[in-house]
């Protein structure tokens, strides 16, 4: 019935561990050790089981050594012994008050998130994160401002050829990117689609993403025109 | 006739009852803080307090026969509350929607709620620099609210708080009961600390304990 | 004597099963948002599912039979909830005072579950540095988790915030939800600014698109 555990002399075990794990003792701050207790104890504690073990209590003799030499070499660099644990308190501090837990219905509705969202999309700095693939297309417009007249003029069959080319490559299954709407365009060509895409989310024909850290715009049908649709 | 009579009053007659209880249990799960009778007599629309706390306890009494881990309970000051038996709170208190305070600010506001209305200076005395943030926190849950009085800050609990304990809305009582209420907790955890000292073989014992 | 011996052994297990469905009760109630059945398992100590559900159904049917204007209700995906009757709400909600959040963390959050997954960095280029403080307590709440990857920290709402304002668990979902309830409103709130001004900036039109 002797198990692992008991086999073990008792001083292995707490408090008197202390004085036989070298490792220990170097980690612990020596004036959290009550030597007298500790070392009393033991000599108790072999008494009463009546076995005196000459080679433990030379062990314990010589690690409470150490644990005065630690003490006395913190003392000499100037350390102060930490106050006495009990030293009554200036003030008295009662124990944590642990707050009943009740459920409680907060206010905040959807309608005030959106809010808050609208909030903090309007101060947000729109341009850095909205700019088609490459910046520099837009940062011609004299260049493009006639042709976009004549093509405003048209838009509807320009949406409707956009919107066209979008469904195509949704029903292929492939995932729709700006870049793969616009590849072979030229760049007049490619502000333009860009230009009609936004027409077109306006109108929830469809919707734009973009991913952090991408130039990337995703592009998927919207609510108005649900994924299985091509009328 | 008569009996039937009698019958078709009682009838609606209980509806009524019970939707009035029912209606009780709804404000006070909504609200999460104790109503007094003349909210609840709104909500049920009635303005005889009396009959208000009549069936405000008897939702109480309905809570005290089930098999529940919820418990209305009826304050002071002939408020009511709805709330988690302090016995289930250890448990479940992690799913809780706030954030709950840790060791530290709850101590501090202890020591608030203890010594009000105390400055700003007297709390850091007693509890070191760290409890300028615990003080900030507590400020933000509106459990205690900050008050400049020439050069000082004068803290206090506040009514909110109050309101978690069911205390008295009045300072000089809510102290009073607040007094009570610290030194019975001091009492209890004395007593667990000394029954974990008797028992305190392993150093993991006491952590695990909280 | 084995009708006794049954009895005996019987009677502790049913003592277990009502402290476990009443902390099923805890739980729901303190959370305030549906629970799966996993954790719900964690709070009473059983990793089978089958018997957690079967508790929450015993206590949903126990809700059932009572007179309350509370009811457990059990998910499409197993999860249950402990929620008000929807005809009791109306009567109710004006009892709730407290936001979940104020205006600033609340935009934050907002923010977040609009463009997440969302690097911090990117969260306070847009709010500003004063979001640093928001982001801790969203996290601390629950609302919000973030995710080391690399050099940088990643944010993303959490299920807990689509519980809450009932949007979905799927993030790519939640954030169409969101585009399109939003949507709704911008379109609602440009028709009325252009009733009352004619001139558009057309700068602003493709802005408001997202």
């Amino acid at each position: 019935m002797r198990t692992e555990e008991t086999d073990r002399p008792f001083y292995f075990h707490p408090p008197w561990n202390i004085l036989f794990d070298p490792q220990m003792l170097e980690k612990i701050n020596p004036w959290k050790i009550n030597l007298s207790f500790i070392l009393l104890s033991f000599l108790e504690e072999m008494e009463k089981r009546d076995v005196i073990d000459f080679r433990a209590s030379g062990i314990a003799l010589d690690s409470s050594a150490t644990v005065y030499l630690m003490k006395s070499r913190l003392l000499l660099k100037l350390e102060e012994p930490p106050p006495p644990p009990r030293e009554p308190n200036p003030d008295y501090v009662p124990p944590p008050i642990i707050l009943p837990l009740r459920y409680e219905l907060t206010t905040t509705t959807i309608q005030n998130l959106l809010e808050a969202l609208e909030d903090a999309i309007k101060t947000e700095n729109l341009f850095k994160l909205k700019v088609p693939p490459r910046s520099e297309l837009l940062l011609a417009p004299q260049e493009i401002v006639p042709p976009i007249n004549v093509y405003l003029m048209e838009m509807e069959e320009q949406m409707s050829n956009l919107l066209r080319k979008i469904r195509f490559f949704i029903k292929e299954g492939k995932i729709v990117t700006f870049s793969k709407l616009i590849r072979g365009l030229e760049k007049l060509e490619q502000i333009r689609n860009f230009i009609i895409l936004l027409f077109l989310a306006h109108r929830k024909k469809i919707s734009l993403w973009q991913k952090e850290d991408s130039d990337e715009i995703f592009i998927t049908l919207g609510e108005d025109t649900p994924d299985g649709s091509f009328k | 006739m008569g009996a039937s009579s009698k019958e078709q009053k009682e009838k609606p007659g209980d509806e009524d009852v019970n939707r009035q209880i029912a209606l009780i249990e709804a404000a006070l799960y909504v609200a999460g803080r104790p109503l007094d009778l003349k909210t609840l007599g709104r909500i049920i629309g009635s303005r005889s307090k009396r009959k208000v706390r009549e069936l405000a306890r008897m939702l109480m009494k309905e809570y005290e026969k089930r098999n529940s881990s919820l418990e209305v309970l009826e304050l002071e000051d002939q408020r009511f509350v709805l709330q988690l038996k302090t016995d289930y709170a250890s448990k479940v208190r992690r799913l809780a929607v706030r954030p709950l305070l840790t060791d530290g600010p709850l101590r501090t506001l202890a020591y608030i709620a203890y010594r009000q209305p105390v400055s700003q200076k007297q709390v850091i005395a007693a509890r070191g620099t760290h409890a300028y943030k615990h003080i900030r926190q507590l400020v933000e849950m509106g459990l205690v609210e900050k008050e400049q009085r020439g050069r000082n800050k004068i803290l206090r609990a506040t009514e909110y708080f109050a309101d978690y304990f069911g205390l008295s809305h009045n300072p000089v009582t809510m102290k009073r009961q607040l007094i009570r209420i610290l030194n019975s907790i001091a009492n209890k955890e004395k007593k667990k600390q000394s029954e974990r000292k008797n028992k305190e073989n392993r150093e993991s014992l006491p952590l695990n304990l909280y």
